[in-house]
């Protein structure tokens, strides 16, 4: 624990809320300090109760909250302090902001739209002082510069809109720094942003402690941003903080049972390598002749543009195959194209140029008609487990739906020995059948996901970013049901991610696309071993590892190849 | 004009100086007479053109009015002679040859608002000098003639600001101030607001106005009306007050409720041909057709009716004729009913079972829902009620739009039904050559050789008394035969304020409501 | 009156709905090009309802035997409708009908020989200032007490504000109107019974020159104190019942989206800041909620219509409206085709202004 | 009591859509329950309002005293405009009337225009909607703009216009019922339409659409099975407050004359028209019970329908309190206006996630 006077004490915190269905603990005598100075990290799977508690230090809770115990808060000159709990209105309002600011996790809603950011900015100054027009421009102008916003004296007069995202969250950091508070909470501030954007954030977060000295409360659940970030780190589960330790112990020698089950599950780089040498170590001889159950030949989609906008040219020239058996990685940014990539194989996006073959279908021009009894042969796992169910269908019922569409069962209750088969084989019990998806947790609904798409014994499956709304732990067994299945079955897969280390968890091949392009495409130890375009280069920089002192060193070396960049 | 506000506010009750304002619901087509045909324009026409005929106030007969005199000079010619040096108020001066004009742009015109369709008798004007006209008539001793001189076809206009072959727009005529009668028009904004001066140089059989400015506010909504007269805010209201309101302006001594007769009539019509037992029917039977509609007769109980639903606004009608027309006699009286006019449930099934009619009978009753006024629909209800209530009839009651029902009702599609008659001028042959002649406007194919010669005889009939004795005669036979049967005449009633006098005056059978009557005390 | 509920259920959606068009108009390029195929869509709408009317209207025979049927016997009916070319295949004289009105022609009442495009100038002023009048009470009214509601969500003035504001349109406006007249103009006295104003005034306004037709701007030329007391006078009641009716939905539409823009990011992220909660409303909440409200009271306007041909009857209040009902009344079925018509283009002549303001207002679209 | 046990365990199952907890999942009673405060006074007493119109409407026959066009009885004919008295409780009418139950059998008539243009307007709408919505292209193009016009047009007028080319028949008791329930349908249909393909359309993108499309399912499959249910759920809250304006706009449509027959049946608007000059002669009774019935229906039937939107919408939805005991009073914080809204983590279940997101942005 460092040195500095608590600028944030919680004492036996306790928070429930009145729901239709009664009331829920959300976070249960929890008590935790943060030093000046210090980033505090709190971690925990979903609903464990972090963005609570981070809320509850601002007295931002809705009016169904019920708040027991103490939250103090000392302002940065350690002049005053409040306990935020029995704060009421203007009083909470003078320590909103001043003693603590908050910094939200999705930028784009974080901003108010009609407003220009610089307003926005001095909105925060009005709120605690006098400021002349000109006093708070010229601060705001100065805030963006420092956190990195170039050309502020001009772009202080434009909306959110006119902003990437990375700058956005700038900007709401911006708004938090320009009131100059004691602690920065920041709540999952990069979730939304692609991993070299979060690099930079990361960044800038530090900088928020090294160059304005405020302490930081940052919420994740990214490992590897922890290990990038944080001096120490609060473990929540449950509403309880179940372990508090500095950063370095708490990753080399978790005390508690489960601080160590959510290490375990964090996919790392490079552990792949030997399961890939293992899996075509087994393959049969001439598999690298079979025809490929997916061929992409220049293949070329485009979005028509509507009303006089050109068109968008979402996947430009990419080729690669799929072996039958064989899992291609697909990975890249958000929006280079990958999700298109699936849904062309799929038949659900129109091929426009180039040359796809699935399964002996060619897809460009392809009619639905032709393409239907190729479906049979195909599966998808949807990115988002809860909306890829019909809400008003059961578990059963949906697993049922493509044995009942291609006439292998009369109706959902004929087909009904065969869902049980499959549930059992993802390891659900029988029971869960008879349940509605929103009963079921994600995990539990991907599992499902997986059963229906392999119903039919589909020869290929495209799985896009079928972990990437789930918890670490829960994830790590999806993964695992994905490779067992796969072995199992042996199905070939494009499996989309933009997680480089869930790719090389189970790829044979890994596939990087980057803006539409295909840039990289081999083993996971050609790929991540040694990249050679630049692109994936800076990909892989930029992915923090769940080990500090690791980290520490890709940093270094991401700040180098920055500044080159830069340069 | 910025003289304004002689009693400012709100509350400007007509204004001293001679002021009057007159509140009206009735609506104006257009200024233009051969454009219009209907009470609305016609009231502003009487006020401010010229007629070769008109009637004098409280009677129904016509006399020269801007003319000297007016008379048959041959079987088909009929003469006017003009008074000399007539001017309009433009200054123009009104001769023969404005006459000519009006009559012949009238017919040239035809327009289908228009009531060009009176002059049918007119086969040509000829005007020997300034103050002489000559009408050439097709058809021999006209007597409506003079009548229809004094309606909506007669009202002369300027030939100098009317065009002779379309209609000429409102604003022209009262920019181009073409009026010569009691009043000309100051101010003219269509159904709002119409201001009224005295015409000095009017010489007509009217005379001079009582009153030296009239202002007419036009009202959509009767109720609206009925509490400006009540506030005290207009001086005269003036036709179609709801029936609920004139009682309740009878209780009121701040007003004065004028009543007058009225020619709009009320009738239910019997289509011979489909009507119980008519000619087209499986069991066609004329006299059993005829115990239907006595029955039907001996049932109505008009007084109920005028009472229930219109409180006095309309009166008992027994006759084809309405009360005040000359020659108006009451048949229906003694012959259905209690003799008294009440309803008589005996004689109606007395009649019925003479007849061998199986009761009760089914009648099909059909009636307009639009388009005489909104309290049809408790009218038929009425007499619907009044038809059961002795089991001697089951009515079935049906409405029907206007435009549909005035094409189905001559399509034989309807047994009996509800019609109205307003008359274009207040002769008694405008009640009877329309409806029983042989070829009739309601189609109902009744037939009856006698009344159809006897209704021949009498418009060209001179001598008044004789004329007179046919028209009485005809009614009786219609009567007998019942091809309508006649039950509510609509009353004229006028509400005033208390100091406002001369409103019974003009009240009279010629349907005529002029301005110059009125005064203010 | 018909229009409003749906309103409401589209004012749940309309924060949603502002920003989708927002995100369509900034796929098709510039605010340019946005406003021009907004505005070229005019013509579809205009050209449908055009369509729409003159069919349903003609389906039930035609204009002459509507108006006239009862005064002629067949054969002169037959030969009116003859020459006025209302026997030939309807086809035809849609087309034509069609031509006219793509020349302004929106034919003539067979009633009052009026021309439609003249009531636009002599009854458009009368309904555009009652119009104008019910907008002033309904922004008085609706806004703030929206706002107000807003912020005491869920407390007992929220409740009454709410059920006020359900009162106000689920009253009929000739009802409402009704009793209106009946207290302030008959029981107290006060304020006149209908009309636009009394003879005096009116004659007076008449007879200025270069009538506009909007009383107000009249009465104020004419510089007399009395006339524009007596013409606001005539005003109170008809915008009275007019404008609750609106400003219940007003109410309703500032509430729902204040509480919808309160309940956004950037409003809880701007009270982590210490900004005050009367702030919030005015400022945060109230801005963005802004734009969807405007895009919602542009729909507001063919509602305001509706209610203004009711309210003209009522309070004889000598507008478009109170004519429509007029010439129903007459049956006069071509004056109602074209007052109808000419209702439809202003309503979407209106809905395109409104749609560019509101895309002015929005700087996601400005920008 | 479910926040989360196990990681792998739902953490706050909304209710199920289908009644497997018995009647408090039955629509309204679902919602009954989940509403608070002055939300649940407020659907309350929309309900209680409703549920009165309805049991007068079905129960007329008993409940009304004289039938809608009866003008006598053995004692005679009831004459017009009576003052209420113990024989006509709330007098009688311009026509001769009975007030009392022609305001009852009126309640009757309008609830026949609500469930035809309800029916008719739903049908045609939703299919439409679905259709256009799941197909696209240029019939869907052409029946946006359609519908948009038409929705853009004062829907009165759009009333009057159709009541005017359907009424040209003759007006019975059905015809009236049929003119005015389809001139409120035309008004109506679009509504429908536009509701129905916005969520066919957003339905269409949603993941579960997809994997249906991808496992081979065919058009008509999609469309009828998983789009058009999931649809239609927002329905129920148009159809209260299109059920209120149906009343009103039948009404208006009354009140400017194209009302049923007083004979054919018991109309308000049509009463309220007739009434209107009594008002003036100090006649009150004619007018103010029938206007009273509408405002009263049209009052109940709107609390219901917003009170089911507020419900709908979890940024208007008014949530239970923190249970607070005497104790922890001084500890509550209390925010105004504050709220978090259901996100990902929040307690909404995936249901009213949907519906946050289509009434949000
Ligand atoms: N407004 C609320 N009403 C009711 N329950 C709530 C509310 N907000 C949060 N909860 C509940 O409190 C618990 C903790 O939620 P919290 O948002 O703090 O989790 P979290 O750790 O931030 O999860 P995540 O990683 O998904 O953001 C959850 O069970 C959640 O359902
Ligand atoms: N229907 C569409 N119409 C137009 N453009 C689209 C459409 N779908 C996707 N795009 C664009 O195509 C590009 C590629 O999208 P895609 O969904 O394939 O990206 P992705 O790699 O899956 O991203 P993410 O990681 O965010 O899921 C993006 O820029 C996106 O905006
Ligand atoms: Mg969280
Ligand atoms: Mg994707």
């Amino acid at each position: 624990m460092s040195a500095g006077n608590p600028v944030v004490g919680i004492e036996n915190l306790s928070v429930s809320f009145a729901t239709d269905i009664g009331t829920v603990d959300a976070v249960r005598d929890v008590s935790l300090g943060v030093a000046a100075g210090e980033v505090l990290a709190i971690v925990g799977e979903s609903g464990s109760g972090k963005t609570v508690t981070a809320r509850s230090i601002l007295g931002l809770l809705p009016e169904t909250a019920l708040t027991r115990g103490a939250i103090l808060l000392n302002s940065k000159d350690g002049g005053s302090t409040h306990d935020v709990v029995t704060l009421r209105g203007a009083r909470l309002g003078e320590v909103r902001g001043r003693d603590a600011a908050m910094v939200f996790q999705e930028p784009s809603t974080a901003l108010n739209p009609v407003f220009p950011v610089g307003w926005q900015i001095a909105e925060g100054l009005r709120a605690h002082g006098k400021y002349s027009k000109r006093e708070a421009r010229e601060k705001a102008i100065d805030v963006l510069r420092r956190v990195g916003i170039p050309d502020p004296e001009h772009r202080v007069d434009h909306y959110p809109h006119q902003f990437s995202g990375g700058q956005k969250q700038r900007i709401v950091i911006a708004q938090a720094l320009v009131l100059d508070p004691g602690v920065i909470i920041a709540d999952e501030p990069t979730t939304a942003l692609d991993v070299t954007v979060q690099a930079e954030i990361l960044d800038l977060l530090r900088r928020c402690r090294d160059e304005f000295g405020a302490a930081i409360v940052l919420i994740t659940h990214n490992m590897g941003v922890v290990a990038d970030l944080a001096d120490r780190v609060a473990v929540m589960y449950q509403g309880r903080i179940v372990e508090q330790a500095d950063v370095r112990s708490l990753f080399s020698a978790p005390q508690e049972p489960y601080t160590q089950q959510l290490l375990a599950a964090v996919p790392r780089l490079g552990r792949g390598v030997a399961r890939t040498r293992e899996r075509a170590a087994a393959r049969p001889a001439g598999w690298q002749e079979a025809t490929p159950v997916v061929s992409a030949r220049d293949l070329r989609i485009v979005y028509p543009g509507r009303l006089r906008q050109p068109d968008f040219v979402a996947v430009d020239g990419v080729s690669f195959d799929i072996r039958p058996g064989e899992v291609l990685g697909l990975v890249g940014e958000s929006g280079s194209g990958k999700t298109t990539i699936g849904r062309a194989i799929a038949g659900l996006t129109k091929v426009t140029g180039g040359s796809l073959q699935v399964l002996g279908t060619e897809m460009n021009g392809v009619r639905e008609k032709a393409f239907r009894p190729v479906r049979e042969r195909i599966g998808f796992v949807f990115q988002d487990p809860a909306s890829s169910f019909n809400p008003l269908l059961t578990i059963a019922e949906a697993v049922a739906e493509p044995l009942v569409v291609h006439r292998r069962a009369r109706d959902a209750r004929a087909a009904r020995p065969r869902v049980d088969e499959l549930l059992e084989q993802v390891q659900l019990p029988k029971a869960f059948g008879d349940r509605y998806p929103h009963e079921l947790s994600g995990g539990q609904r991907q599992r499902a996901s997986l059963a229906r798409s392999l119903a039919l014994e589909p020869a290929l499956l495209i799985a896009d970013e079928p972990t990437s709304a789930l918890d670490v732990s829960v994830q790590a067994r999806v993964l695992e049901l994905f490779d067992e299945l796969q072995r199992e079955h042996g199905f070939a897969a494009l499996f989309i991610s933009h997680d480089l280390a869930v790719v090389d968890l189970l790829a044979d091949r890994i596939a990087v696309l980057y803006k539409g392009r295909l840039v990289e495409e081999g083993t996971g130890a050609e790929v991540l071993g040694a990249p050679r375009h630049p692109y994936t280069q800076r990909l892989l920089a930029s992915l923090p590892v769940p080990h500090p002192d690791e980290q520490a060193r890709r940093r270094a070396l991401w700040e180098q190849l920055r500044a080159a960049d830069g340069g | 004009a910025c003289g304004g506000g002689d009693d400012g506010g709100g509350g400007d009750s007509g204004g001293g100086g001679g002021t009057l304002t007159i509140g009206t619901t009735d609506k104006v087509t257009t200024l233009d007479p051969a454009g219009s045909y209907d009470n609305g324009s016609f009231a502003v026409m009487n006020q401010v053109f010229p007629f070769l005929m008109n009637t004098p106030p409280g009677s129904p007969d016509v006399e020269p009015d801007i003319a000297e005199s007016a008379e048959f000079t041959a079987p088909t010619q009929y003469t006017v002679t003009l008074k000399p040096g007539l001017k309009w108020a433009n200054g123009n001066d009104l001769t023969s040859s404005d006459v000519k004009f009006t009559f012949d742009r009238q017919v040239a015109i035809a327009d289908e608002n228009g009531p060009s369709s009176l002059l049918g008798n007119l086969d040509s004007v000829e005007t020997p000098d300034d103050t002489t006209v000559v009408f050439n008539l097709k058809s021999e001793n006209d007597q409506t003639f003079p009548q229809i001189l004094s309606s909506p076809a007669g009202p002369i206009v300027d030939e100098d600001v009317f065009s002779a072959t379309e209609l000429t727009p409102d604003q022209e005529i009262v920019d181009g101030n073409a009026f010569h009668g009691q009043y000309v028009i100051t101010n003219y904004d269509l159904n709002n607001l119409v201001s009224y001066e005295a015409y000095p140089d009017y010489q007509g059989l009217l005379g001079e106005p009582k009153t030296a400015q009239v202002n007419v506010k036009y009202y959509a909504d009767a109720s609206n009306l009925k509490l400006d007269i009540q506030e005290g805010n207009i001086d005269v209201a003036w036709r179609s007050l709801s029936a609920t309101d004139i009682e309740d302006l009878r209780g009121n001594d701040e007003v004065n409720v004028v009543d007058g007769p009225g020619g709009e009539i009320r009738y239910i019509v019997f289509n011979f041909n489909t009507q119980p037992y008519g000619a087209a029917t499986p069991e066609a039977d004329p006299a059993k057709a005829l115990a239907v509609r006595q029955a039907v007769a001996h049932l109505i109980d008009r007084e109920e009716l005028a009472e229930q639903v219109y409180k006095g606004t309309y009166t008992p009608l027994y006759s084809f004729v309405p009360e005040g027309l000359t020659g108006a006699t009451e048949p229906l009286r003694e012959k259905y009913g209690d003799g008294e006019g009440g309803p008589d449930a005996e004689k109606a099934a007395q009649v019925l079972e003479a007849a061998g009619v199986q009761t009760p009978v089914q009648l099909s009753l059909q009636y307009s829902n639009d388009h005489y006024g909104p309290s049809s629909g408790d009218e038929y209800a009425l007499i619907k009620d009044q038809l059961e209530s002795d089991g001697l009839f089951a009515v079935d009651l049906q409405t029907t739009e206007w435009v549909q029902y005035s094409e189905q009702r001559t399509e034989d599609v309807y047994p009996a039904y509800q019609l109205g008659w307003f008359p274009d001028y207040s002769d008694a042959d405008n009640y009877l050559t329309p409806f029983f002649r042989a070829e009739n406007f309601l189609g109902n194919h009744y037939e009856n050789p006698q009344v159809d010669q006897l209704i021949a005889q009498q418009v060209a009939t001179p001598d008044p008394a004789e004329r007179t004795a046919l028209i009485e005669q005809i009614q009786d036979l219609v009567a007998d035969d019942l091809s309508t049967v006649p039950y509510l005449q609509g009353a004229q009633v006028a509400v005033t304020g208390a100091d406002v006098e001369g409103a019974e005056d003009t009240l009279d059978p010629s349907f005529k409501f002029r301005y110059g009557a009125l005064s203010k005390g | 009156m018909t229009t409003t509920t749906t309103e409401l259920t589209g004012s749940g959606a309309a924060p949603g709905a502002a920003p989708a068009r927002v995100a369509k108009r900034r796929n098709g390029g510039g605010l340019g090009t946005y406003l021009l195929i907004r505005f070229l869509l005019i013509i579809p709408t205009v050209f449908i309802l055009v369509t729409t009317v003159f069919f349903l209207m003609r389906s039930t025979g035609d204009p002459i035997t509507a108006a006239l049927g009862g005064r002629l016997t067949g054969e002169q009916l037959a030969e009116r409708v003859r020459e006025a070319g209302y026997d030939r295949p309807l086809l035809v004289q849609y087309f034509e009908y069609l031509g006219n009105v793509f020349t302004g022609d929106f034919g003539t009442a067979i009633s009052d020989n009026r021309p439609i495009t003249e009531m636009l100038t002599t009854f458009g002023a009368a309904t555009l200032e009652l119009v104008f009048y019910a907008l002033i009470v309904a922004f008085l009214v609706g806004i703030p007490l929206g706002r107000l509601a807003a912020y005491l969500r869920d407390r007992w003035p929220d409740a009454v504000l709410r059920v006020f504001a359900i009162v106000c349109y689920a009253t009929p406006v000739f009802f409402f109107g009704m009793l209106l007249k009946l207290v302030f103009a008959v029981n107290l006295g006060w304020l006149p019974v209908a009309g636009r104003a009394s003879t005096g005034a009116d004659i007076q306004l008449q007879q200025l020159d270069g009538s506009t037709g909007i009383y107000l701007i009249d009465a104020i030329r004419l510089g007399d104190g009395e006339v524009i007391a007596d013409v606001l006078e005539h005003a109170v009641l008809p915008a009275i019942a007019l404008g609750l009716l609106t400003a219940g939905i007003f109410l309703r539409l500032v509430r729902t989206n204040v509480i919808g823009t309160l309940g956004m990011g950037y409003v809880e992220a701007a009270r982590s800041r210490g900004v005050a909660e009367r702030r919030l409303l005015k400022k945060h909440a109230y801005r963005p909620a802004l734009i969807p409200i405007i895009t919602v009271i542009g729909l507001q306007v063919a509602l305001l219509l509706s209610g203004a041909v009711l309210t003209e009857t009522t309070f004889e209040w000598k507008g478009l409206g109170f004519q429509l009902t007029e010439y129903i009344e007459a049956r006069d079925f071509v004056a109602v085709q074209g007052i109808v018509v000419l209702l439809a283009v202003i309503v979407a002549v209106t809905n395109f202004i409104v749609d560019v303001i509101a895309a002015l207002i929005d700087p996601r679209v400005r920008y | 009591m479910s926040t989360a046990t196990s990681s792998e365990v739902a953490p706050a199952p909304a209710p199920a859509p289908r009644a497997d907890r018995g009647w408090k999942t039955l629509p309204l009673v679902r919602q009954v329950r989940q509403s608070v405060g002055l939300q649940r006074g407020m659907l309350v007493a929309g309900l209680v309002l409703s549920a009165l119109f309805l049991l007068v409407a079905i129960f007329a026959p008993l409940l009304a005293p004289y039938e809608y066009n009866q003008l006598r009885d053995p004692s005679g004919a009831f004459g017009a405009q009576q003052e209420p008295s113990s024989a006509h409780w709330l007098g009688t009418t311009v026509g001769g009337y009975d007030v009392l139950s022609r305001v009852i059998w009126g309640s009757r008539t309008a609830l026949y225009v609500i469930v035809v243009a309800l029916l008719l307007s739903f049908f045609v709408g939703v299919l439409l909607g679905l259709v256009s919505g799941y197909f696209g292209g240029w019939l869907d193009r052409v029946l946006v703009v359609l519908c948009d016009a038409v929705y853009a047009f004062p829907s009165l007028l759009l009333a009057i216009v159709v009541a005017i080319a359907i009424s040209g028949g003759e007006s019975s008791l059905w015809g009236g019922i049929m003119a005015a329930a389809i001139a409120i349908t035309v008004v109506f249909i679009p509504q429908y339409f536009r509701v129905v393909r916005a969520e066919t359309v957003r339905i269409k993108s949603e993941a579960f659409v997809e994997s249906a499309k991808v496992i081979g399912a065919s058009h008509r499959r999609i469309m009828f099975r998983h789009v058009l249910r999931n649809a239609t759920r927002t329905l129920p809250l148009i159809l209260t407050l299109n059920a209120s304006e149906a009343v009103s706009t039948l009404a208006a449509l009354g009140f400017l004359g194209f009302g049923i027959e007083p004979t054919a049946a018991a109309e308000w608007g049509y009463d309220l028209k007739r009434a209107l000059a009594d008002v003036s002669s100090g006649i009150w009774w004619t007018s103010v019970f029938p206007g009273l019935a509408i405002v009263l229906v049209v009052l109940g039937l709107t609390l219901v329908g917003e009170s089911l939107n507020d419900l709908a919408d979890p940024r208007l939805r008014t949530r239970r309190r923190a249970v607070v005991t005497p104790a922890d009073v001084a500890e509550t914080t209390v925010v105004p206006g504050g709220a978090l809204g259901a996100g990902p983590g929040g307690l909404g279940g995936l249901q009213d996630r949907d519906d946050g997101r289509r009434f949000a942005q």
